[in-house]
């Protein structure tokens, strides 16, 4: 009896699994409700294909190019920056710093890792834009700056995901057995080769999985990037240009609190479903790692 | 430099104190006027004054607390907080015609006034208009605790859809209501009363670096704003302008804003050129303005008002 | 290959401690070493500036705004020296007191469930595999989910819903209790507390599953077996030794996880949480509202809300420059919060990982 | 390499509990018959025949590995936890076979109780550890409890000790300590069997004079088993001696015997340390 | 119970390497004076004074937490590494104190090498595993690695098994031929000394037999300290033994006179497995 109450509780998960994809399939690829779905309007090699994304239009155009590509300007962005900050410091902490910072820095870069992320969209628009990217690439080096912009939210993003990449990196770091360190330093290495040689190999595959994690987590940053990057979708790899990544249409389609039926409504659902499937893809990729870093030691 | 509370006690902004801004630099076009509440309620701001309206479900006025709301809305205190919010005022004939046809209305439904009031009054649609709204809700709310006017804004398009579907009570809209939208109102079995709540004026601003420029033609907006627009930099509208790109900011597609902008500078509703930072929420525009040199952009008078330090109002010449 | 080293009389040989030749090598290890720790370090006090820099720079423009007034009224569209975070606080606690209440015993239902029942079939495996992709998905898809299914309910209800085209039927909700007078549930939900609570649950059960498995993973399996062995049943087990002793580990993920959905804006923001509202849910804003209108608890969970992190997104992109301040003050008031519950964490986790040693 | 083995004679043996005679035939407890058991599909036990006689102390010996935890658990079925396991063959308890369908696994372990390698105390009170056994069986009357709880510590020689801090966590016990009242709290259930895996292998050597004082008290009204990986041990305390090797059983015999003159050439090497 | 305890003398003794007689008097190789050793306040080793004479094997016993690791840890300077940890006393190796302030850690730790209780084996190649002491030593030459590693496999008895797989990882071997491969991956390093802490405490009889064997073809060319709680395998390979009891040692000794003819009691009670 018991056991099948918490059989259900776990449901819920499965459940919530299945809700997304049917949510998400609903109005994309067929409808629930009547009417036509997103993919029956629009084919999907029109979709995955244009290179103009203008929905909300009179000339209206559905290429999720421009999205996808402002999406991975920014993510790769926030990657190049927070993932080698992270890993770092989980390198210093693990390895190198005294117990007593350990336990002092890491509850501080978890709160870094809990302040709303619309503290740090603003951050990216007042303060990294004008006084730190304007004077730097418009001031010394002539570039064309735009107000909103994809560098200053892909470097929040990436400031962002360094608590997590930090602390998973630092636990797969951990988790290297204290005999394998000593196995090195019995064999006459500096701490600088056990780190290099002996501990940052053995966690590779959390290492890894943390990036993969931190990535999906990048992809899927909402509030930063639709306050800092811009509403402009367009295909550029210019990172001083504004932009429009998908989770920042698809806040900019629900504050306008689009009515149901329309056609903008329905590409929210298409969109969405492009971007679960994206992290869905990540996220499947670091399972598979983190399931060959288990079997590492045991 | 943060600033105590009590320092700015006195800090909202009015409309009346308008545009009374040091004398601007930069190339103006003959016959170009400057947006003001003057012009605006003159008609002389031409042709972007335009009137705002306030749709409400005949159904709700039965209820007592959207009669109190409306009531409100159409006192003097509320007609006050028009100009506060930065529109301009509707003169007094109109005004007066306003606040008969919803006494007439109330009567024929048969609503009364009651002394307890509680429940809600669902308000959506143009944020042009919401500035107005909010401001009175929230006055009314201090005499009507236990009444609720959540007021969304989801642009007048988007606000008619939901009215037109019984789920708000009263739209706010920036623009008449379109002849499909009558259509859909009257498929859905509502019936609905037409109400204006002020005039505002339509703003072309810049940010206030960009010097070269004060005022603009009507013809010169259409050749950046139309569909087949060429204009890429500011030198594409006059060789006198910097040869930089011109960043544009407009709203979206499901304002009215939009919807009045195209029709009257491009001549057709919803043709606009696609590829400038859309917004429904105007602060966007008006950040995205006031943060880069080169930007151009419109939207409502009152987030001008609201925001004089940071962006340029240009005159328009006809 | 080559033939083995000689070894013996070279090693007997050598000088005893440090052969010059090593001491060479060794200077160069030192210098990356140096060069190495100083780079790691440098990565980590980046990250702590950084979070300086926005602590310092947010309290500095909070300051002579955050006081009392700020914490006791509720939000002005137009007066920013009028406007406080009331409504914020009590819609995030309304919000999140019902999360916590749908999502910590399923969460730890579910994770009891996994960890001391599930078989190794299929089925639980997949349900394994799953929970860590949902707490990968981003709070914006949860949105959308929580829009279509909670606030919209699909379109299956009201005047204009499916349900009245296909069999004429309105069904516009269903009424609550006759005892505090009769309420209307409404059919959909709409942007409502519970929905909003509804999805946070879901948003935040993977997490809470995943921190409960680990709690209950780290209870030694001889502690099952030493209670098994004298005779008690399974549920006993786990409700007299496993759980008593996974409740701090389970305390901290909930904690962790409850931050986190304070903090989520995203996806109450595409459940249409955005609208002005100044008031708080079922009209309660103070103890005595408890007494004079006691059916407020019911009404509340069916009421309009805003939390605080969209208080303080809507501040924050107003176009008066004075807002700025008011929106730092509210995430002063917000990082308080969270601060106060992540020392929570620490502390249980401190606390009982003193005296808990197996 | 006999002389070796014999010289195992010389180690001082205690005489069996009332004055028994070793040879004297005993009743049997508990009997496997051609007891198989398999982790999934490796196999861990063959063919394990014995009678494990009431009332005496039987030692398993063999090298790590051998399957003596294994057979030890499969006589309170502490097995079945473990997912995929399986066995053929019969255990019987008082002639009953303890893997019937029909039988009460939660009733079996509380007539065959069980006293782990390391110590398991409960992060509880020293009362709560002891009572837990009689509480979850359902007994809810205070007094009886205390009063199972006293006698439990007593036998288990830990009374003393304890008597003062009842209500203080178990886990401010020294190891010695905790592992006695993990008996105490096997004992609380009064169970008829008592199992133990290396009871002593984690404790200093005079925690570890006690409980063998302990077990040799205990067998006058109880049937234990125990497991241990120390010769010494073995010789010390048991009566019977079990010797395992891979899986299988070698021999078994009175522990005088096993010790001085084995059968088997492979149990004399283990004895004699030629390996392990 | 001397009896008892010369009863070890009848177990097979290899003859020593080379034909020495056991009483031939050897060159120290290290030597400990007065060392105390403390974990923050807590006293390890007391006082202990020995020398560990060159190419012999000296084998360290006695019961679980006396001190054996920890001494054999202060010997290549392995204690360092735990916070909190002090020493006083001196431990010289040919002559020189280690622990002097312009000693390199590093350099000494290759002249030391160490083999774990649990084998170590780092998550890479069987070849990565033996090049990496090379390597870091700033050896970069492929084919004198390549060198390096075969000897030391070949030394270390593991080379014919894992020939035709030396890119394979060397978590795919087998728990004895782990053992080997952390003592190839030592000898590769070229050490003068070897401390084994339990070296073949988690193996099976077999690989055991082979580690033993190993140590005895290796005292020939390195000094060897190995701890075992196992007295068998300690009469078996090792030509000094010493007997440590909580932190301080008793007795130190030809392993002959140790397993025969204790000098003091407590010995001889280990021994017989008085206890422990
Ligand atoms: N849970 C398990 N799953 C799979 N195999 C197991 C499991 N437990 C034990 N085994 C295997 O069964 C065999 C017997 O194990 P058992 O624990 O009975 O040995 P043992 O004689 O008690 O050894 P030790 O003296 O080391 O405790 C071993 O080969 C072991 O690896
Ligand atoms: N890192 C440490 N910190 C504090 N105390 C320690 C540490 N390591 C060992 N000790 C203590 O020092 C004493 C000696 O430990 P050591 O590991 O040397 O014993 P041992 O003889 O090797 O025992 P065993 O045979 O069980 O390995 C023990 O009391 C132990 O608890
Ligand atoms: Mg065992
Ligand atoms: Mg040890
Ligand atoms: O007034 P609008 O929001 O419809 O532009």
């Amino acid at each position: 009896m018991i056991e099948s109450l918490l059989f259900l509780c776990a449901l819920v998960s499965i459940a919530t699994t299945l809700g997304i994809v049917v949510v998400m399939l609903s109005e994309s690829v067929f409808s629930l409700t009547g009417g036509k779905a997103f993919f029956q309007e629009i084919s999907p090699w029109e979709f995955f294909g244009s290179t103009k994304w203008s929905p909300q239009f009179a000339d209206k155009h559905f290429g999720v190019l421009p999205l996808l590509c402002g999406t991975i300007l920014v993510a790769g962005i926030a990657a190049v920056t927070g993932l080698p900050i992270g890993m770092l410091a989980a390198i210093y902490l693990s390895e190198y710093a005294a117990p007593k910072v350990r336990r002092m820095v890491k509850p501080f870069l978890e709160i870094l890792a809990g302040i709303p992320t619309v503290v740090y969209g603003y951050f990216a628009l007042e303060f990294i834009t004008p006084y730190v990217l304007r004077p730097f690439f418009q001031g010394m080096l002539g570039f064309d700056v735009d107000g909103f912009n994809a560098l200053s939210a892909g470097l929040v993003v990436g400031i962002m995901i360094i608590p997590m990449v930090c602390s998973l990196s630092e636990d797969a770091l951990r988790a290297v057995p204290r005999s394998l360190r000593e196995a090195g330093y019995a064999l006459g290495s500096t701490k600088y080769d056990v780190c290099v040689r002996v501990v940052v190999p053995a966690a590779t595959s959390g290492i890894i999985a943390s990036f993969l994690l931190a990535i999906s987590r990048a992809i899927g940053e909402t509030m930063a990037v639709v306050i800092a990057a811009g509403q402009s979708p367009v295909i550029t790899l210019n990172p001083l240009k504004s932009i429009q990544t998908m989770t920042a249409f698809m806040v900019n389609i629900s504050l306008g609190d689009t009515p149901a039926g329309s056609i903008e409504y329905k590409s929210l659902y298409a969109v969405g479903l492009t971007l679960f499937c994206i992290t869905l893809l990540m996220n499947v990729l670091s399972q598979w790692w983190m399931h060959r870093f288990r079997e590492v030691y045991q | 430099e943060p600033q105590g509370k009590s320092t700015s006690e006195s800090g909202s902004t009015t409309g009346g104190s308008g545009t009374a801004a040091a004398p601007v630099k930069g190339f103006v076009p003959e016959g170009a006027i400057a947006p003001s509440p003057e012009t605006i309620k003159s008609g002389t701001y031409k042709p972007l004054s335009r009137p705002l309206f306030l749709y409400v479900n005949k159904a709700v006025l039965k209820k007592p607390e959207a009669i109190a709301f409306l009531e409100y809305y159409f006192s003097p205190e509320g007609r006050a907080l028009v100009g506060e919010s930065g529109y301009v005022e509707l003169d007094d004939a109109d005004y007066d015609a306003q606040v008969k046809l919803l006494d007439d209305a109330i009567k024929a439904a048969g609503g009364k006034a009651s002394e307890t009031l509680n429940g809600q009054v669902l308000v959506d649609g143009s944020s042009t208009v919401a500035p107005i709204t909010t401001a009175v809700a929230e006055e009314f709310s201090k005499l009507h605790a236990n009444v609720r006017v959540p007021v969304g804004t989801s642009g007048t398009g988007g606000g008619f859809k939901k009215f037109c579907s019984g789920e708000i009570d009263i739209c706010d809209a920036s623009r008449g209501i379109k002849d499909s939208e009558k259509e859909l109102c009257q498929k859905a079995g509502i019936e609905y009363l037409e109400m204006k709540v002020g005039i505002d004026g339509l703003t072309i601003v810049v940010n206030p670096k960009a010097d070269w420029i004060a005022g603009i033609t009507v013809e010169e907006l259409k050749k950046i704003w139309n569909p087949e627009s060429k204009v890429q930099k500011w030198s594409d509208i006059n060789p006198a302008y910097p040869n930089a790109a011109i960043k544009l900011f407009g709203p979206d597609t499901d304002s009215g804003t939009f919807e009045y902008f195209t029709e009257e500078i491009c001549g057709k509703k919803g043709a606009s050129r696609s590829d400038y930072q859309q917004s429904g929420d105007d602060n966007f525009l008006v950040t995205g303005v006031a943060g880069d040199e080169h930007a151009l952009g419109y939207f409502g008078f009152a987030y001008y008002i609201e925001n004089q330090g940071k962006l340029k109002a240009l005159s328009v010449a006809p | 290959m080559t033939e083995p080293i000689q070894n013996s009389p070279e090693v007997a040989a050598a000088p005893a401690v440090p052969a010059p030749a090593t001491n060479v090598s060794l200077t160069k290890g030192k210098k990356e070493n140096r060069l190495f720790e100083w780079t790691c370090r440098g990565a980590v006090w980046f990250s702590v500036a950084i979070l300086l820099v926005l602590l310092v720079s947010v309290t500095k423009n909070a300051v002579g705004w955050l006081d009392w007034q700020f914490l006791s009224s509720f939000d002005s569209a137009r007066f920013p020296q009028k406007a406080g975070i009331l409504a914020g606080v009590l819609g995030t606690g309304w919000v999140i007191g019902l999360t916590i209440l749908f999502a910590v015993p399923i969460g730890v239902g579910a994770a009891v469930y996994l960890e001391e029942y599930a078989a190794n079939n299929w089925l639980n495996r997949i349900i394994r595999v799953n929970l860590s992709n949902l707490a990968g998905v981003p709070s914006i898809v949860y949105g959308i989910l929580g829009l279509t299914v909670f606030v919209r309910m699909f379109g299956l209800f009201g005047p204009h819903g499916y349900i009245h085209k296909w069999t004429g039927w309105t069904i516009e909700g269903f009424f609550w209790s006759e005892h505090f007078g009769q309420y209307l549930i409404p059919l959909p939900f709409g942007r409502v507390v519970l929905s909003g609570a509804l999805t946070l649950t879901l948003l935040i059960l993977p997490v809470i599953i995943i921190a409960s498995q680990e709690a209950l993973r780290a209870i030694p399996p001889t502690l099952r077996h030493a209670s098994l062995a004298l005779g008690a049943t399974r549920w006993q087990t786990i409700r007299h030794q496993v759980l008593p002793a996974a409740v701090p580990g389970i305390m901290t993920g909930v904690i962790l996880a409850i931050s986190r959905a304070i903090g989520e804006t995203a996806p109450l923001v595409m459940l249409g949480a955005m609208t002005f509202v100044y008031f708080a849910p079922g009209n309660l804003d103070s103890l005595s509202d408890l007494s004079s209108h006691p059916e407020g608890l019911i009404k509340a969970p069916f009421d309009t809300f805003t939390v605080m992190p969209i208080q303080i997104f809507n501040w924050v992109r107003q176009s008066k420059e004075e807002f700025k301040y008011v929106a730092a003050a509210g995430i002063v008031v917000l990082l308080a919060i969270l601060l106060v519950l992540n020392g929570l964490a620490i502390l249980i986790r401190n606390r009982y990982s003193k005296h808990l040693r197996w | 390499m006999a002389n070796t083995a014999s010289s195992f004679s010389g180690l001082v043996k205690r005489p069996l509990g009332n004055g028994e005679a070793l040879k004297e035939p005993r009743k049997p407890k508990i009997e496997s018959r051609s007891l198989c058991f398999y982790y999934g599909d490796a196999q861990a036990l063959h063919d394990i025949s014995m009678v494990i006689p009431e009332r005496a102390v039987t030692a398993l010996i063999g090298p790590s590995g051998c399957g003596k935890s294994t057979f030890l658990r499969t006589l309170n079925r502490m097995n079945d936890i473990i997912e995929g396991t399986r066995h053929t063959g019969e255990i019987l308890l008082d002639g009953q076979d303890i893997y019937d369908s029909d039988v009460d696994v939660v009733a079996l372990r509380k007539q065959v109780g069980m006293v782990f390698q390391k110590s398991t105390p409960f992060p509880k009170s020293i009362f709560d550890n002891v009572a837990y056994g009689p509480r979850v069986a359902g007994l809810k009357d205070k007094e009886k409890l205390a009063s199972i709880v006293e006698s439990s510590l007593k036998r288990a020689a830990l009374w003393k000790e304890v008597q003062t801090r009842m209500h203080e966590s178990a886990m401010a016990l020294s190891g010695g300590q905790q592992q006695r009242l993990c008996i105490a709290r096997a004992l609380a259930t009064d169970p008829q069997v008592l199992l133990m895996d290396e009871p002593a292998s984690a404790l200093d050597p005079a925690s570890t004079a006690r409980i063998e004082d302990l077990i040799f008290e205990l067998k006058e009204n109880y049937t234990i088993v125990i497991v241990t990986h120390n010769m010494q041990q073995a010789a010390r305390v048991s009566d019977f001696t079990a010797f395992f090797l891979k899986g299988s059983l070698i021999e078994i015999g009175d522990t005088e015997q096993i010790f001085t003159n084995p059968r088997e050439k492979q149990t004399q090497d283990y004895i004699t340390g030629r390996f392990g």
